[in-house]
This record gives C-alpha cells, sequence and structure tokens, in this order.
C-alpha cells in the first residue's frame, strides 16, 4: 500500500536527521542549526497534515493504519516477539499535527529567543529541540506499549538535556536531574507495567495489526478475558481475578503517566523545569513530555475503559491536580511559575475527562490547551526578552502599550486559558466538565459519586484559572510600568512575533472545532471532533467502542442533561474570577498602595485599608489555602522524596562498612555466611 | 575390617574445621596459607576415602590435580606474600588495610 | 558386642595418660633451678652467633617454585605411567603418547622460558659480596 | 568422535578451536620472550598484537562455530569428548563469544596503558592463560575439570592484579584477592568432595544420574553443594563472598579489573549453570517433586542480598573505580536471577537473559573500566570531582563513557535495556516477585550513582588543573568500540537472542 502511510516514519526521522546534522555541522550554520530543525519540523508538519487529510477522508477514502515495521527482537520459542510498529487513526493522525506545529513553532520562535540573545551551544541547543520532537512524534505513532516506553523514556532524556540547557548556572542542572528523577520514578512503575501487560498477554499491541494473521491486541485480550474465561483468550492473570489484575496492570503504567503528565504527587519537577530556556517550556508543556502521559491514557484507553477502579483513581487524581494547582497558581510571583502550575492544572482536567469517560472531551482538551499553552509561553519568553530575563511580575506592569502584538496574543491565550466564550479553551474546558457531570450523575455506585467529586473539584479550579491567569495578565501588561526595564522594554522581531499571532489566532478559533452546547441549541452538526473520534478504520480505538466498553465493564454511563446550563456555570466562575483579579490588581499600581504605607498620609492609609480588605476578603480562603498546599507540596512530598533517597544513602553507608579492609574480617563473615546457609538450607530444610 | 566411610568424613571435617580454625585467627600470612592447605587436603581426604568406598579411581585422580593445584596456589601466594613484605614491611595481613569501604 | 574400637579407645586412652601422668608427676617432684644457661640456643657446643631466625635468600624461593613446576610433572605422570602398558595395548601408541607429549611440551616451553630470564642463574648482589669479603678478613 | 563442522568431518577436539586459539596465542607470548627476553618496545607491540589478534580469533571462531550450529540441537547435539569431561555445545560457544570478545578489548587496551613498563610479556601471557581457563570453563562438564579450569582462571589473575608490584594498592589488592580466593576454593573443593562423598561421580550428567530425587546421603549432599554454590560465589563476585571484589578492581591495574569484572564473572556464572543444572536438577526440585537440597531459594538469597550490597555500596562510594567495583557485585546479583528464577515455566528464556545480560554486560562494564584506565593514564585522580568537566577536554570518551554507565543502569541507550527488561519478564514468568521487585529498586539506585558520574563529567566545571596531553590510540579505540558494541547491541539484540535461548534450552 503505497501513499502517504509510507512516509509517516520520515515524520519522527527527520526531526531526528535535524538532530543528528545539528549536533555535528550545527557549529557551521548561520543560525547554529536551527535550519535544520525548521526544515526539519516543516516538513513533519506536512507530512502530518497530509496524513491528517489522508486518515479524514478528504484526499480519497478515509483510511488508518496499523502495521509492524520492524522486528526487533524476535523471541525464541515462548517468548514475546517484540517490534516497532506504526499505528496511524484519528487520535495519533491529530496528535502529529499539533506536536509537529508546535514543534515548528517553537523552532522558530527561538530564533528570537536564543540566537538573537546570543546564547552559545546553541547546536547542542538545536539538536535537543530536534530529538525531543523526534522521540515525541515517534511516540505518538508508537503501535505497541514497548516502543511507546522507549520513546517516552528518550523524550524523558531529551527534557533532561534541554531543561539543564545552560548547565553553567545552579539551578537549571538540578531542575532537570529532579525532572528526571522523578519522571523515572514513575516510569519505574510504568516499566514494571510493560513486563506485566507482556507476561500477561504476550503482546503490547494498541490496536490489532491486520495481515496474513491477524495480531490481536492487548486491549482486546483483555477484553475477552473479562467478557469469557482467561484462558480461552489465551491471558495468563498469574492467578487473579481478570479484573483485579487488569486494574493493577492499568494502575503500573499510570505510575508512568502520572510521572510525566506532571500530577499529583509527581508534579514537583515542573515547576522547577521553568529553568530551561522558554521555548523548551513551551514545547515540554504544550505538546509533548507533558502531553505524552495523557495521549498514553487516550492511546490505551480501551485497557483504562475495562476497569472502573482505575477510571475513578485517574478522575481523582486529575480532579485533585486541577484544584490543588490552580490554587497554588495564585501566589506565585515569577510569570513562569504561574504558567507551570496551570499547566498541571490544565493537564488534571485532561485526567479528569479521561477518568470520567470523556475520551472526547479529553483530546479536545490536549489540542486546545497545545495551543493556548504554547502561545502563552512564548508570549511569556517574548516578555522576558523584553524584560531582559527579569521575570517577577512585580518588575512589569504596564507592557500593554509597549508591545502590543504580545499583548494581544497573550491575552488571546490568556483568555482561552480562564475558559472565556468563545475563546478555545472554553469550550474544551466547559466538554471536560460537562463530560464529568454527565456520567458522575449517570454511572451507579461509587465510582459516579467519585466523578462527582472530581467534577465539584474541577468547578472550583476554574475560579481559581480565571484568577491566576487574569493578576497575571494585568501585574504584567496593565497598570504603570514599575521599573525601568518596563518602561523600556527591548523590542522583539518577526521570529518571535510570527509564532504568536499565528497561535493566537489559533487560541480563538480552535475551539470551533468541537462546539457542543451550539450545536445542541442550534441543532446543526457542527461537533466535528466528536465525528472525527467516533469512526475509524480501526474500530476498537473509537468513541464508540470506548462507550460500549465503558458501559459494559465499568459500569460509567452518561446521563440526560443538557450541555448549556453547566456551561453556563462555569463562564460565570470565570468570569467571577476575571473580575476578582480585575478589582485587585486592575489598578495603576497595584503595588504601590502597600509600598507607601510607612509614611502614607490619610487618604492612602484608608486606600490602603480597602485594598487590604479586599485582599483580605478575596484571598482570605485562598492564601492560607495555597500556602498550605504549597507546603504540603514542599514538606512531605518533597520530604518522601528525598527521606526515601537518604535512607538509601544512609543504608548504603551501612552496607560498606561490612567492607572494614581487613581481610581476616572477611574470613570471618564467609564463614559466618557459610554456616548461616548451612543451618538454613540443610539443617532446618530437613535435610540431614 | 575396614573403617566405616562415615569417619573418614568426621576426620576431614576435623581437618578442615582446624585450617579454618587457623584462617579465622592468625594474621601471619603464611599462617593463613597453611590453613589454606590443610582445608584442601581435607577434601582429599575425602576424596581418597570415597574412592576406596565406591571401588572406583576417580576421585584418587582428582585429588591428585587437587594437590597439583594447591602447590601452584602456594606458589603464586608466596610469590603475593614477597611482594607484601616488601611494600609493607611485614606479613601481617591485617596491616595491608588500606582500601576498605 | 565386642566392638573391636573399644580396644583402640582403651589404647588411646592409656596412650594419653602415661605421658601426661608422667609429665605431672616430674613437675611436683623436680627442684626449680631457673638459670640463663638452659635457656640459650644449644648449637653443637659452639657459642651461639644471632638469632634463630634467619633468613634465607630470595633465590631459594625460584628453586623451590621450579621444584613444584617438577613435582606436578611428576604426580600427574604417575598415573599415566602406570596405565602406559595396557592403554597402548587397547587404544594405541598415539593417543596415548601424544597428550603425555603435548602435555610435557607445555612445560618445556615454561620452562625455556623461566631458564632464559633468568630463573636459574644465581644472582650475587653487592651486599652479600661485601659480606663475603667481610667475613674472610 | 568425529563432528561435522560447515561440511567437513573433523575430529571431536577441534570443535574446542577457540580455547586451543587462546592457548597457542599464550605460548606464543613465552615463545617471543625467550627469544628476546628484555624486550624493547617493537617487541610490545608485537606482544600485544599477538594477544589481540589471538583472543579476537577465538572470538571469531566461536563465533563461527555458534552460526554453523556446532553442538546445538540442530545439528548434532552437544559434542562431548573425553569421557564426558568437557562439553561444546551452545552455551559453552556463547561464552567462549563474551570471553573472547572482553579479552580482545583489555588487550587492545593494555598496549597503551603498560607503555614503559616491565615484565609485560608476563603480562600478556597470564592475560591469555586466564581466557584460556574461563573459556575452558564455558566447556567444563565435570566437577574435576571445573575445579582445574577455575583455578587455571583464578591464578594467573592473583598475580595479574599484583602487576604493579610496588604499588601498596595494587599488592594489597591482589593479597585480598588471592586470600579470599584460596580460602574460596578450598570451600569449593570440599564442597566437591561431599558431593562426590554423597554420588561417587565427578561428571556432571553422572552425578545426577546416581543422585535421583531422593540421594542416600542427602545432608553430606546439602553441606556439598552449598558450599559448591558459594565457591561460585566467589568466581562470579556474588554476596557473600565477594568481600574481594571491591578491593581488588580498586587496586588492580584497570584493564585487569575490566578482564575479571566482564570475562572472570561470565565464566563463573557459565559454569554455575551447568553445574547446578546438569548435576543437581532433580536433588533441586526442579524435575517436580520435594527438593532435597532447595538451592533455588538458596541462590534466590544470595540473588537478592548481592543486589542490594553491591547497588547500596556503590551509591556511597567517592571513587568512581570502586564505585563501578560495586555496581559490579550489583549486576552479579541480576545475573543470579538466571538460577534463581529457573523454575518458571519457559526455562530458557530465563536462562537466557541471563546470558544476554552478561554478554551486552562484558561490552559496557569493560568499557567503563577502561574508561577508568584512560582516566589514570591521564592521571586526574579517581574521585568522583576529579572527574568534573572532562568533557571539554575529552568529549568522545565521555560520550563513550556516557553510553556505558546509563546502559550499565538499564536505560534505553544501549542493550543494557533490553537485558534487563528480559530479566525483569523473567521473574515474572517465575512469579518470583521479590526478586523483580529487588531487580527494580536496585536499578532504580543505581541510576543515581552512574548519573553521578555523567553529572560531573558534562555538567560540573572544570577545576582547571588539569591537562590532558596525551590520546592514546588504542586505548581510545578499545573505549570506542566498547560503546558502538553497546549501542548495537539495542537493536540488534535480536539477532542474538535467538541463540542464547536455543543455548539455553539445551541444558534441560
Amino acid at each position: 500500500m503505497a501513499g502517504v502511510y509510507d512516509f509517516v516514519p520520515a515524520v519522527a526521522l527527520l526531526p531526528f536527521l535535524a538532530f543528528v546534522v545539528s549536533l555535528f555541522a550545527g557549529e557551521y550554520m548561520p543560525k547554529r542549526g536551527a535550519e535544520a530543525g525548521i526544515i526539519a519540523t516543516a516538513g513533519s508538519l506536512a507530512l502530518s497534515v497530509w496524513t491528517l487529510l489522508t486518515v479524514a477522508g478528504i484526499t480519497g477514502p478515509a483510511t488508518s493504519f496499523n502495521e509492524n515495521l520492524y522486528t526487533w527482537v524476535a523471541g525464541g520459542e515462548g517468548a514475546v516477539t517484540l517490534n516497532f510498529g506504526i499505528l496511524v487513526d484519528p487520535l495519533s493522525a491529530l496528535m502529529l499535527v499539533i506536536v509537529s506545529l508546535i514543534a515548528f513553532l517553537v523552532h522558530v520562535f527561538s530564533l528570537g529567543y536564543m540566537n538573537d540573545e546570543g546564547e552559545t551551544g546553541l547546536p547542542r541547543y538545536y539538536a535537543g529541540l530536534g530529538l525531543f520532537s523526534a522521540s515525541m512524534l515517534a511516540f505518538v505513532f508508537s503501535n505497541n506499549l514497548l516502543m511507546a516506553f522507549m520513546f517516552f523514556e528518550l523524550v524523558g532524556l531529551c527534557s533532561y538535556l534541554l531543561i539543564g540547557f545552560w548547565f553553567r548556572e545552579a539551578a537549571p542542572p538540578s531542575a532537570a536531574k529532579k525532572a528526571f528523577l522523578v519522571t523515572r520514578f514513575g516510569d519505574y512503575f510504568f516499566l514494571i507495567g510493560v513486563v506485566g501487560v507482556f507476561a500477561t498477554f504476550g503482546t503490547g499491541l494498541f490496536a490489532p495489526v491486520e495481515g496474513a494473521e491477524t495480531l490481536a491486541s492487548f486491549p482486546e485480550l483483555a477484553e475477552e478475558a473479562l467478557a469469557g474465561s482467561a484462558e480461552e483468550a489465551g491471558v495468563n492473570t498469574f492467578g487473579y481475578d481478570p479484573g483485579t489484575w487488569f486494574t493493577i496492570l492499568g494502575l503500573l503504567v499510570l505510575g508512568g503517566v502520572v510521572g510525566k503528565s506532571a500530577q499529583f504527587p509527581l508534579h514537583t519537577w515542573l515547576p522547577d523545569a521553568m529553568e530551561g530556556p522558554t521555548p523548551v517550556s513551551a514545547l515540554i508543556h504544550a505538546a509533548t513530555m507533558v502531553a505524552a502521559g495523557v495521549y498514553l491514557v487516550a492511546r490505551m484507553y480501551g485497557f483504562y475503559a475495562l476497569s472502573p477502579t482505575a477510571l475513578a483513581v485517574i478522575a481523582l487524581i486529575g480532579g485533585f491536580t486541577a484544584l490543588f494547582a490552580a490554587t497554588m497558581g495564585v501566589v506565585k510571583q515569577e510569570l513562569k511559575q504561574v504558567l507551570a502550575y496551570s499547566t498541571i492544572s490544565q493537564y488534571g482536567y485532561m485526567m479528569l475527562a479521561l477518568g470520567a469517560g470523556g475520551y472526547t472531551a479529553a483530546v479536545f482538551h490536549l489540542t486546545t490547551h497545545a495551543v493556548f499553552k504554547a502561545l502563552l509561553f512564548l508570549g511569556a519568553g517574548s516578555v522576558i526578552i523584553a524584560m531582559h530575563h527579569e521575570e517577577n511580575m512585580w518588575t512589569m506592569g504596564g507592557l500593554r502599550d509597549r508591545m502590543p502584538v504580545t499583548y494581544y496574543t497573550f491575552l488571546s491565550g490568556s483568555l482561552a486559558l480562564a475558559g472565556i466564550v468563545p475563546f478555545a479553551g472554553f469550550w474544551s474546558k466547559d466538554e471536560v466538565l460537562f463530560e464529568a457531570l454527565i456520567h458522575g450523575l449517570g454511572s451507579e455506585g461509587a465510582i459516579g459519586t467519585l466523578l462527582l467529586v472530581g467534577y465539584a473539584m474541577g468547578l472550583v479550579a476554574v475560579f481559581f484559572t480565571a484568577f491566576y491567569t487574569f493578576r497575571m495578565v494585568f501585574l504584567t501588561f496593565h497598570g504603570e510600568p514599575r521599573t525601568d526595564t518596563a518602561r523600556d522594554p527591548e523590542p522583539v522581531r518577526w521570529n518571535v512575533k510570527g509564532p504568536l499571532t499565528v497561535l493566537g489566532i489559533g487560541a480563538a478559533t480552535v475551539g470551533f472545532i468541537n462546539m457542543v452546547p451550539v450545536a445542541e441549541v442550534t441543532g446543526r452538526e457542527i461537533d466535528y471532533l466528536h465525528k472525527w473520534l467516533a469512526h475509524g478504520d480501526i474500530s476498537v480505538t473509537t468513541t464508540e467502542h470506548y462507550g460500549e466498553l465503558l458501559h459494559t465493564f465499568a459500569g460509567v454511563d452518561p446521563a440526560e442533561l443538557g450541555p448549556v446550563a453547566p456551561g453556563a456555570v462555569s463562564l460565570v466562575l470565570a468570569l467571577a474570577g476575571v473580575g476578582a483579579a480585575w478589582k485587585l490588581y486592575n489598578v495603576p499600581d497595584p503595588e504601590e498602595h502597600t509600598d507607601k504605607l510607612g509614611g502614607a498620609k490619610t487618604v492612602l492609609m484608608h486606600n490602603y485599608y480597602l485594598d487590604e480588605f479586599q485582599v483580605w476578603l478575596a484571598t482570605g480562603v485562598t492564601v492560607p489555602l495555597a500556602r498550605a498546599a504549597d507546603k504540603f507540596d514542599q514538606g512531605v512530598v518533597d520530604g518522601v522524596v528525598n527521606g526515601i533517597s537518604s535512607v538509601s544513602l544512609f543504608g548504603g553507608s551501612r552496607f560498606r562498612r561490612i567492607q572494614s579492609g581487613v581481610v581476616t574480617n572477611y574470613a570471618t563473615l564467609m564463614t559466618l555466611s557459610l554456616v548461616l546457609l548451612l543451618v538454613v538450607f540443610v539443617v532446618a530444610g530437613g535435610v540431614v | 575390617m575396614a573403617i566405616l566411610s562415615e569417619f573418614y568424613l568426621l576426620l576431614s571435617a576435623a581437618v578442615f574445621s582446624i585450617g579454618l580454625y587457623g584462617i579465622l585467627t592468625r594474621s601471619n600470612a603464611l599462617v593463613f596459607l597453611m590453613s589454606v592447605e590443610l582445608m584442601l587436603n581435607a577434601a582429599n581426604i575425602n576424596l581418597v576415602a570415597f574412592s576406596f568406598h565406591y571401588g572406583n579411581v576417580t576421585g584418587q585422580v582428582f585429588s591428585l590435580f587437587t594437590m597439583a593445584l594447591a602447590a601452584a596456589e602456594v606458589a603464586i601466594g608466596i610469590g603475593i606474600v614477597l611482594v607484601l613484605y616488601r611494600n609493607f614491611e611485614d606479613i601481617d595481613v591485617t596491616k595491608a588495610a588500606t582500601m576498605r569501604w | 558386642m565386642s566392638n573391636p574400637w573399644i580396644a583402640i579407645g582403651a589404647l588411646a586412652l592409656v596412650a594419653v595418660v602415661i605421658p601426661v601422668s608422667m609429665l605431672t608427676m616430674s613437675r611436683l617432684l623436680r627442684p626449680s633451678v631457673p638459670e640463663q644457661g638452659k635457656r640459650a640456643v644449644y648449637e653443637s657446643g659452639e657459642v651461639p652467633t644471632g638469632d634463630t631466625r634467619i633468613r634465607f635468600n630470595i633465590q631459594y624461593y625460584m628453586v623451590a617454585l621450579l621444584f613444584v613446576v617438577f613435582d606436578i610433572e611428576t604426580v600427574l605422570i604417575f598415573p599415566w605411567t602406570v596405565i602406559y602398558r595396557d592403554a597402548v595395548a587397547n587404544v594405541g601408541l598415539a593417543r596415548v603418547l601424544l597428550p603425555m607429549l603435548a602435555f610435557i611440551g607445555v612445560l618445556v616451553v615454561a620452562l625455556a622460558w623461566a631458564w632464559r630470564n633468568g630463573a636459574v642463574r644465581w644472582v650475587r648482589s653487592p651486599r652479600t659480596t661485601a659480606q663475603r669479603v667481610d667475613r674472610k678478613s | 568422535m568425529v563432528v561435522e563442522i560447515g561440511g567437513f568431518a573433523v575430529a571431536d577436539w577441534v570443535t574446542l578451536a577457540p580455547t586451543l586459539v587462546l592457548v597457542a596465542a599464550s605460548l606464543l607470548v613465552f615463545l617471543i620472550d625467550t627469544v628476546e627476553p628484555r624486550p624493547g618496545s617493537s617487541s610490545n607491540a608485537v606482544l600485544a598484537a599477538v594477544t589481540t589478534v589471538g583472543s579476537l580469533l577465538a572470538f571469531l571462531v566461536a563465533g563461527y562455530l555458534l552460526v554453523v550450529g556446532v553442538g546445538q540441537e540442530r545439528v548434532t547435539g552437544p559434542v562431548s569428548m573425553f569421557n564426558g569431561q568437557l562439553v561444546v555445545d551452545g552455551m559453552s560457544l556463547f561464552f567462549v563469544v563474551i570471553v573472547g570478545s572482553v579479552t580482545a578489548l583489555v588487550a587492545l587496551a593494555s598496549y597503551d596503558y603498560l607503555a614503559g613498563e616491565a615484565y609485560q610479556a608476563e603480562y600478556y601471557a597470564l592475560v591469555l592463560l586466564a581466557a584460556t581457563g574461563m573459556s575452558l570453563m564455558a566447556s567444563a562438564n565435570s566437577l574435576a575439570t571445573a575445579f582445574v579450569c577455575l583455578e587455571l582462571s583464578s591464578l594467573p589473575s592473583y598475580a595479574l592484579v599484583a602487576f604493579y608490584k610496588d604499588n601498596r594498592g595494587s599488592v594489597e589488592a591482589s593479597l585480598k584477592y588471592f586470600l579470599v580466593g584460596a580460602l574460596s576454593s578450598s570451600v569449593l573443593v570440599y564442597g566437591i568432595s561431599l558431593v562426590y562423598a554423597a554420588s561417587g561421580r565427578l561428571q556432571f550428567g553422572a552425578v545426577a544420574e546416581q543422585l535421583g530425587a531422593r540421594p542416600e546421603f542427602a545432608g553430606v549432599l546439602g553441606v556439598g553443594v552449598v558450599m559448591v554454590l558459594l565457591g561460585f560465589a566467589f568466581k562470579t563476585a556474588s554476596v557473600p563472598f565477594h568481600f574481594w571484589a571491591p578491593e581488588a578492581y580498586e587496586g588492580a591495574p584497570a584493564p585487569v579489573s575490566a578482564f575479571l569484572s566482564s570475562a572472570s564473572k561470565a565464566a563463573g556464572f557459565v559454569l554455575a549453570f551447568r553445574l547446578f543444572l546438569t548435576a543437581f536438577p532433580e536433588v533441586g526440585g526442579l524435575a517436580g517433586g520435594d527438593p532435597a537440597v532447595d538451592w533455588v531459594v538458596a541462590v534466590q538469597v544470595l540473588a537478592v542480598v548481592t543486589m542490594f550490597v553491591g547497588n547500596f555500596a556503590a551509591a556511597t562510594q567517592e571513587k568512581v573505580k570502586r564505585m563501578l567495583a560495586y555496581s559490579s557485585v550489583g549486576h552479579a546479583g541480576y545475573v543470579l536471577i538466571g538460577l534463581a528464577a529457573i523454575s518458571a515455566p519457559d526455562s530458557g528464556f530465563v536462562l537466557g537473559a541471563s546470558m544476554m545480560h552478561l554478554l551486552v554486560y562484558g561490552f559496557m562494564n569493560t568499557g567503563a573500566f577502561l574508561f577508568v584506565a584512560l582516566a589514570e593514564q591521564w592521571g586526574i585522580g579517581r574521585t568522583f570531582q576529579d572527574f568534573n568537566g572532562l568533557s571539554t577536554q575529552a568529549p568522545l570518551a565521555c560520550a563513550a563513557m556516557t553510553v556505558f554507565l546509563f546502559s550499565l543502569a538499564g536505560l534505553p541507550i544501549g542493550g543494557g535495556f533490553i537485558s534487563k527488561l528480559y530479566l525483569l519478564a523473567a521473574t515474572a514468568k517465575a512469579g518470583t516477585w521479590l526478586l523483580g521487585a529487588a531487580l527494580i529498586v536496585n536499578s532504580a539506585l543505581s541510576l543515581y550513582y552512574y548519573s553521578r558520574v555523567v553529572k560531573a563529567m558534562w555538567f560540573e566545571e572544570p577545576d582547571g588543573t588539569v591537562e590532558i596531553e596525551s590520546y592514546p590510540t588504542s586505548l581510545y579505540a578499545a573505549v570506542v568500540i566498547a560503546a558502538v558494541a553497546t549501542v548495537v547491541l539495542l537493536p540488534a539484540f535480536g539477532l542474538l537472542s535467538p541463540s542464547a535461548f536455543n543455548a539455553a534450552s539445551g541444558l534441560f
């Protein structure tokens, strides 16, 4: 079968080629390797769009593609065969476009952020970006779990290299190490999960491979095992009840997801990762590393849909993370820190949607979030260039008039993030909450209740999201400039404005692909994404199939409820958040009141009291809550991680003491252990 | 009458234990070597005795090899003890303890 | 129930008891006169010189090593000689002789190497030569 | 008495050709030194070349025999010779491949490492003799030959560790290695004598036949089996007979450390595999039924303890070489899984996973130690701090070292990833969850201490006092070859693993 699918490997190979070229020839190129990356990602983008069109049936009949390309480890008899293969279905085709688009724009933006700023070591930077894009793209079209795992790991490695790009400073290397180790911690669970899946099913395929002999996929096998008996499906559940066992496997894989997608409690690496260059942050947050986790759940959704427990865990983790991270975003002072927490929070929404059976909603939010979060990060990057790498928002202010392009695009992204109609984030976040609500209402038993709990947390988070987003916007762009740098910011060039404009328009419009409330009200069929994901050549990866699975195995059903009222509720909350931020921060000089406190006159004092009062009113609950959350984060979660490592090191320092250096002691220890073994295995073992 | 094989086992175990005792209590490298020789010869006792017990010569031939190897081992060992003395001015095995942990 | 070991045990007991009792008796009876001369090293009537622990020349070690080489050779050749005749009769000369020649060949290579590298050369260090001169004068 | 190799009928002992090549090479080294006992530098090159070519030839011949199927089920079945004292089959050839490749790398690296040293002929001869012993260990099929081969590889190793006879570290290392080794070999030979006492046989198959499932002298046999197990624990540097390893690897010349920690360990393992699986399968309960001597559980205990002791002690080291030494102990624990999880339904897979891990380990660990050799050659010191900023001066070598370390940790950058994955799968198949958990916990920990080296090399500031002056060619070549092999083993794993699995299945 010739056609576009033969070129799909090139989607990942092109950036990989760029990696090689930048690494070895970057020094000799005028832009230090950026050319290679831009051309390669542009090529990937073109191929991805072509693929998308093919899958959509615009260039011909709608098709999907799933084949093994290269047999990597042909196991002996009874052993597992590991393949490299490609799976292109509506989900992966969509994701390919998103990833390659963001990667392309980030490359262009880097010209402005890195080259124009005169950074050194750029070939290494562009090589890293190329490998990062390549591994993410390959991860997206992986057709089996092990291949996915390998590229998942490679994505982690690249993030390590890029976050630690400025390795001569103190903070980035440690942030890089933290990112690497925390995600690795999750990945070890993932690895056990992978091995478990292979041991259980003998295959890691996401979807069946058609051919001379159809190879079954593991979600299908799991489904058969649950429907019938495990032996018939050829599934070894190691003596557990299949349902229990699949839940265990799902939760193990979820460990990797929680690490990569920065979900509670493994989210700690993400705010630190802000130490990396801003375009890298954009790439990590919008399209690659963090998205990888959520994408993986969506990819093997046919497996998760079988286990109500796993779904409930996903939903709860998601809802809790959404709320928890949003409250912490409220007290942060640095632009990128706010964005970091917003990312954690938004991925929490996606997890909530996945857990609540809102597969489409999750993919939708993944899409819109990719666009507006890339936009916000690039906008922040633009601000940072302008402010000469000063990131504290309290030193900014009034940038609206001095950098209008950045301001309006950033505003577009903020409106999307806050969820204000009609920007992209509104539609997707609304749908996430809507799905959580209707499935929570419609499902029987504990899972319904848990989904409603998740919904409640997500709903509250909407308010905080809007609040911190606009606090950020007002502090940065509105009011009077608070420092000299802010009065005279450095101008940015086309290579910054271009990507911003593209994404700014995208953030305003990408939500139109799936306007469910509008579709409901007007009765017109404009929920394109629903239709897109509902059908496909590979029937087991469609939402129709997932719906059946959810109904049959997990007992998750939607209730009859119109989307308009819940949408209105979340919109009102979002507007309330924006209003609160407006009241507190959209004043000429939000901080000056407090600064002049010492020698202030009565009127100012009065203003101050008012201000303080308002602050207390609005944040009286929030700040302690946020502080508590922050404290919990740094004290308990970090403490546990640090505790484990120090216990290991302590244990190590004890173990090494055995090695006393005196050979007679060794002889004694050897003799003792010989005697011990003899006693245990010969005498106690009943041989004598 | 033939002596029961179990007694040979006891004898060899005793010789082995004496060798082990020497290793554990003495710090002189040469005494260490002698103790190892005792332990190897304990094995030889077993081999020869059970060769007789089973009526095949396998054990006896193997004990020849063991003796040869024991001699080779001692040759190497004395060489090491010599360089030990050259570097540490002593053949006390507990003195050479600069590398540890 | 006449276990032959009882007799051996009794014999062993007697063998231990007699010397121990004699030593004990003499210790009880003898007078104790500690004296310097009793503790001196006996060297065939000569006046003892130096310590009892004298150091041997390191080169004896090489000789000892060479001895070990030939010793092992003998130990391993011995069983072969015992069955040589029968083996030749059974499987033919080549299969009996050639492996042993290979074995000895390896040892010969080692011996030639050791010889050539000075294992059997008796080196006189300047110090020993000097001592000898001292003693003569 | 006659076997067929690639269409030619030859005498059975020809299948031992790889070992014979090593013997011939060592005799040749002796002859060269006999002709010219006080060698100039030209003859040093000849000695190194003879050693490298000899071991490479052994590697290639073994590889060829493996490929044409000598000694394997698909052609002739195991070639047994000298009344079953030696056997050539897939497993023995597989391990000769490991030993040959490691020896070749070490010999190549030694040329530069030993530049200017006296007694080079002795060094190469000892390396080759030890390699002979190791390759013969892979074929040993009787307790007698096993012990002889073991000593043939151990005795030159003691001398090699003491090669720097005026260096206190080297001598101390050798002393400890020798004393622990002497004690271990006497324990081993006593164990052998007890097994002989219980069975009256020394040849592995005959021992199994004689013992049956319910041996007469079960107590004697039990003591013997445990002692034999510990004797092998010495050779493979497993707890509790691992005490020599950190000191010996630290004090020895770095190429010797590489040689001992890779080849010697592999040889110890192949002998342990063959002995326990062909001589004690029924007493261990592998044929079903109650085990008379439950050595499988004993190995499981040793495996877990070895992993923990090795990795935890490695985590707190200050010297890179000693860290690698401890990590080598930890890896012995991983490989022990092959025996510990042997009760799995698919034991060929379990054992094959261990064999593949040893193969990959041969390259990555040798490479890591050779990098340390390079660092010693540069005289930059031994601690982690001394490696700071090394990448600015030697990026190629540092990149290679990064590959080795990450592959050792099990990241998907080298073959170590898949072999560890297979080991994990093996524990899953056997249902020995504790082993799997220990493997994972220790891998996670190992990443910590391996990445300390990587961090020092790439992320730390150089202190600026050390200038690297020379870039020794052969040492560099050896490091780079090992790195390439490590990386290539990731995609090429699938080409080699079937032969490992088949070879492993041949033992059952």
